[in-house]
């Protein structure tokens, strides 16, 4: 796409989407949100499957899509026998993703740098990545615990995205952000927009705003003069250790390997998880829930932006929903803001 | 491409270290020629070690790139992947990926004294930089050469062979010690730490290499600032809890430091600056 | 006088006058009809705290993290079953806890309140005396909370009085029998069963939320923790997730107290809380036990009758 | 595959008692089918339930615990409690479906070598009745293409 053009705004009439989507899935695969509440995720399309879309974002993340819970590195034959060796074919796997919330589009792209590190690339990150073409829905009405423009996000942001699709009574107004998106919008074929349709997208995108605020100003910074702070004392007491915050974070990556019946296999991790650090000597660096609840809030808030130049957390708000003992990661960052460091 | 492919190794020779045995070197040898000639590495670097069924666990090189055609690896047996490398014979297979980490920063220890400073198995790391700088094509280039290692119990030392050919030599000054002997062992008798205080290595045109037991290197760092050497000259490696040994899997980091790429060496300079979380 | 100014003044004069350290309870959390467990260490911190049907954890898990010599608790019935085991697994010393009787109406459940509000987590939500009071998508709706109420809370079991150091109101009277709960899979067949458990074990994630928010889950080491060898695998295969929530429950077979915290903790809605109400159930009917009302009860499967029945055994 | 499939019965057997009866059975020469693959335990009360699942997981057909007499045993009740976990184990198993008679007990002395035979017999052919065991069997993986 040409610099500073902005692309032609294309018309998707509401009552057409499934037919369009049923099209697109013809050609690849097609993932969309669905399902209700805690079990809502993005799945294959298939004709008649309702899609989530005012409900809120899916509770599990997009992530999934390109690194899933469990995948194979390689396989390696018998347990006893002799290795051969063979591994995932390394392609590039054409697919889209639709419906994606900016957020979720934009935690791709913090996870590329780690995936996609120029030293070790990892293609079946990659693989997926290139193959896929993301068309992400604006938020119109965010959810409570969104808090997605205190860390730098947008309700309407492009990021990540190749199709940025904005609801309007009736219809939906799509507009490519990449060349890839372009294109993939010119092969639907769809009416241009007109300036009410794009002044009533203006209007859908400004009601997204109005989200909880935490003030994350210089706290990359302060953070890097906290690791010995007695208020990680006082904000851990609550948690509990459990995975549901990472797990269902869409920025979290870390993983397991392991070898299971003739597979080598990359499986998520926590770092809430005691065995996670723990040698094979029996030494732990992250003995109790306060090491590993630091590390967890420093790695998304001062680690990675150390290494990346911003935080690892895109302000989805689902670690907020999850959390079995509310303990609410806005307030955590509050917390570390209000303290003398 | 796939990172976490590793090439098939055959394991050449395998050398009991301890007279527990808990601690054996392995010698391997790439399958696959090309790779043979391909894989080079630096002195302080690490690889992934694979036994197929059982996993992989980052092991550091204490071969020297100094010698050429095979890899050795000298490994305690303390979890799943060492305990079944452990059960291996000559000839079987295994994986090896790499090589990943840092490297001790040998060209700019050219021209100083190096004194090397380990203890028990830490001298399976320190042992590649030793055999480099002991190179014929090398020596020159370096001062003076002391080692001072220790182990719990005479059958507690490692790489008995090399600390025979280090003693022999007349330009390497090796101090060997243990924390109990027994009734054969005429040799010194105490903690590294202490002998390291009687040996006094004069900081000027030093640098220290030392990598043992947590405890052991507390004291070490301790007693070397006594003995006038600043943070800068102290070199150490460490070692984590890793998976991919390419800083993605998220659990090896020291802050913002990813031992598995940004370490496993580090001065004590840095490390003072990192969280102590190791 | 409403339980929570009675709950507060309780908790102040308890810590103003030294008898406890900290009072265990929970504080208005940051969602909507949530709830959040706060450790109160001072009179002003006593004054924030609540109790009330959004309470969602069981605190007893608390009792042996915190460093406090005495400590007090707020108990629901919940709490309390929880505390007498802790106290039969002499997990805590018997004077350490001052056990605070709170009165209870039943959990609300989350889950069925966002399916009554159409799908829609609330913005905003209160309780009005018996009813809860949501807003989703700006529209206010009042549902009472007898229709939202978690399904642990039909049937729920009162401890040994004697286990509270003060009362500051009366629970409630056990509502419905939780065992019926069982007829729906009961009158399933086996494949259904089955089938039902398989999809359970497909949506798990293994974040073991469930594990963490569990109060008797309290291994100092988990065997989903142990690695040398892996008792459970790690990775998405269903036998390994089956393995987990199957050993999870016989652990807790005759220790289970049903409060129904592991079902809340769930981040992907996965109730598998019927295992263990099937093994109570077992408990109960095979072998006359019921874990949770008395401190002086031998544990479950530690001990034996000389007539258990056992007509499974060749 | 059917023709020539046999279960596959792992047997925990009590050191003390069904062990001994196992070999009274096997020196008196008594035919029992082959199915059996005998793991020795100190205690039929020192059997983890977690060990039958995880042999159901990887491989088993069938599992049999078998221990001493009520009344006999070497450490005095290990049997007795062992009996109550596995009366809950059973339930448990049935309440997901789990086909509940995969797993079985009995009670074998040292003396009763014709038992064992019988109750080897007996388990062998209840499980053959249910066919190969699949409920919780762990999958193999394979790399799609």
């Amino acid at each position: 796409m040409r610099r500073g053009e902005p692309a032609v705004a294309r018309l998707l009439a509401e009552n057409e989407l499934d037919s369009i989507l049923a099209r697109v899935a013809e050609r690849n695969a097609l993932w969309v949100p669905a399902g209700d509440g805690e079990q809502s995720a993005f799945a294959l399309y298939r004709p008649g499957l309702a899609l989530r879309q005012e409900a809120g974002p899916t509770r599990r993340t997009a992530k999934e899509i390109f690194f899933p819970r469990t995948e194979i590195l390689f396989t390696y034959g018998e347990d006893d026998g002799p290795p051969r060796l063979e591994a995932p074919p390394a392609e590039v796997l054409p697919a889209v993703v639709y419906g994606l919330r900016p957020c979720d589009a934009r935690a791709l792209t913090m996870l590329d740098p780690v995936f996609e590190d120029p030293g070790y690339p990892d293609g079946l990150w990659g693989g997926r990545r290139r193959g896929a073409t993301l068309v992400g829905v604006g938020c119109t009405r965010p959810s409570r615990a969104c808090f997605c423009t205190s860390v730098g996000g947008d309700p309407a942001g492009e990021e990540g995205l190749d199709v940025l699709v904005v609801p309007i009574p009736g219809h939906y107004l799509a507009r490519a952000v990449t060349d890839r998106g372009e294109e993939w919008l010119q092969a639907l074929d769809l009416p241009r927009a007109g300036p009410d349709h794009e002044a009533a997208a203006v209007r859908a995108a400004a009601a997204g705003a109005g989200l909880a605020v935490v003030d994350t100003e210089g706290l990359p910074a302060k953070l890097e003069r906290m690791f010995g702070h007695a208020v990680w004392e006082q904000l851990h007491e609550r948690c509990l250790g459990c995975a549901a915050c990472t797990y269902l974070c869409p920025t979290c990556h870390c993983f397991d390997i392991v070898d299971e019946g003739g597979s080598r296999l990359r499986n998520w991790d926590s770092c809430m998880f005691p065995l996670f650090t723990l040698h094979a000597s029996g030494h732990n660096p992250r003995l109790s829930g306060k090491e590993r609840m630091r590390q967890r809030i420093m790695h998304k808030f001062s680690y990675y932006p150390q290494r990346q130049g911003r935080p690892a957390c895109v302000g989805c708000g689902r670690c907020v929903e999850v959390c079995p003992v509310n303990l609410d990661l806005r307030s955590v960052l509050a917390q570390l803001k209000g303290v003398e460091a | 491409m796939n990172p976490y492919l590793p090439h098939l190794a055959t394991i050449q020779e395998i050398i009991p270290e301890t007279a527990s045995q808990d601690v054996k070197t392995f010698r391997v040898v790439f399958t696959d020629p090309e790779i043979r000639r391909s894989f080079t590495y630096q002195p302080g670097q690490f690889a992934e070690v694979s036994l197929f069924g059982a996993g992989e666990a980052p092991i550091s090189i204490t071969s020297s790139p100094t010698q050429e055609g095979y890899l050795e690896f000298s490994v305690k047996r303390a979890g799943v992947v060492t305990t079944a490398l452990h059960y291996r014979q000559v000839g079987d297979p295994v994986g090896i990926r790499g090589p990943y980490g840092n490297n001790f920063p040998y060209r700019d220890m050219e021209g100083q004294n190096i004194v090397f400073i380990g203890g028990g198995i830490g001298l399976a790391p320190l042992r590649s930089l030793i055999t480099f700088v002991l190179d014929p094509a090398n020596r020159s280039r370096y001062a003076g050469i002391s080692i001072i290692y220790g182990a719990r119990s005479p059958g507690d030392l490692v790489f008995k062979w090399e600390l025979e050919r280090w003693g022999e030599r007349d330009d390497v000054d090796l101090q060997v010690t243990v924390d109990r002997g027994d009734d054969e062992w005429t040799g010194r008798v105490g903690f590294v730490p202490q002998i390291l205080l009687d040996l006094a290595p004069r900081p000027d045109n030093t640098v220290t290499v030392t990598c043992g037991p947590p405890i052991m290197i507390k004291f070490v760092l301790q007693n070397l600032e006594k003995l006038g050497f600043t943070p800068a000259q102290i070199v150490t490696t460490l070692e984590m809890r890793m998976k991919c040994g390419i800083g993605k899997c998220g659990r090896c980091n020291i802050g913002s430091s990813y031992v598995c790429q940004d370490g496993p060496v580090y001065t004590y300079e840095q490390l003072r600056k990192m969280p102590a979380e190791y | 006088m409403p339980v929570t100014d009675a709950l507060r003044e309780t908790a102040a004069q308890l810590l103003a006058e030294g008898t406890v350290q900290v009072v265990l309870g929970w504080e208005r959390g940051t969602l909507p009809l949530r709830t959040t467990p706060l450790p109160a260490r001072t009179v002003e911190e006593a004054g924030r705290l609540v109790a009330d049907a959004t309470c969602d954890n069981n605190l007893t898990l608390y009792l042996t993290r915190l460093k406090e010599e005495r400590v007090g608790l707020v108990a629901r019935p919940c709490e309390a079953r929880a505390l007498v085991e802790y106290l039969r697994e002499h997990r805590v010393t018997p004077g350490r806890v001052l056990a605070i009787g709170v009165p209870c109406t039943g959990m609300l459940s989350r889950r069925a309140l966002e399916a009554r509000l159409g799908g829609r987590l609330p913005e905003a939500g209160r309780l009005d005396g018996d009813q809860v009071v949501g807003t989703a998508g700006g529209a206010e709706e009042r549902i009472a909370l007898a229709e939202v109420l978690e399904p642990a809370c039909r049937g729920c079991r009162l401890p040994d009085a004697a286990v509270y150091a003060r009362v500051l109101g009366h629970p409630c009277p056990p509502a419905g029998d939780r065992h019926t709960l069982l007829q729906r899979s009961d009158n399933l067949a086996a494949d259904a069963r089955y089938a039902e458990f398989v999809e359970a074990a497909a949506r798990c994630l293994r974040c073991y939320a469930c594990r963490q928010a569990c109060p008797l889950c309290y291994c100092a080491e988990c065997f989903t923790d142990r690695s040398a060898p892996a008792w459970v695998g790690p990775s998405d295969d269903l036998s390994d997730t089956m393995l987990f929530h199957l050993t999870r429950a016989m652990h807790l077979a005759g220790r289970c107290v049903d409060c129904g915290a592991c079902v809340r903790a769930c981040p992907v809605g996965v109730d598998l809380s019927h295992l263990n109400l099937a093994l109570g159930r077992e408990a109960a009917q095979r072998f006359g036990y019921r874990p949770g009302l008395d401190p002086a009860d031998r544990p479950l499967v530690a001990t034996f009758r000389p007539d258990d029945p056992e007509e499974f055994i060749r | 595959m059917s023709q020539t499939w046999e279960p596959k019965i792992v047997a925990f057997l009590c050191h003390w008692c069904s062990y001994a009866g196992a070999d009274l059975a096997g020196i008196s020469r008594l035919q029992y089918p082959a199915n059996v693959r005998v793991i020795r335990v100190p205690c039929s009360g020192a059997v983890n339930p977690f060990y039958l699942l995880k042999a159901l997981q990887r491989g088993a057909d069938g599992v049999l615990v078998s221990g001493c007499h009520p009344g006999d045993c070497h450490y005095l009740a290990g049997n007795m409690v062992a009996r109550r976990k596995f009366a809950l184990l059973k339930k448990l198993l049935e309440h997901v479906g789990l086909e509940p008679d995969r797993v079985q007990f009995s009670w074998v002395s040292a003396a009763e070598g014709q038992k064992f035979a019988d109750v080897i017999r007996e388990v062998t052919e209840s499980v053959r009745a249910l066919g190969p065991a699949r409920h919780l069997q762990k999958a193999r993986r394979a790399l799609c293409r």
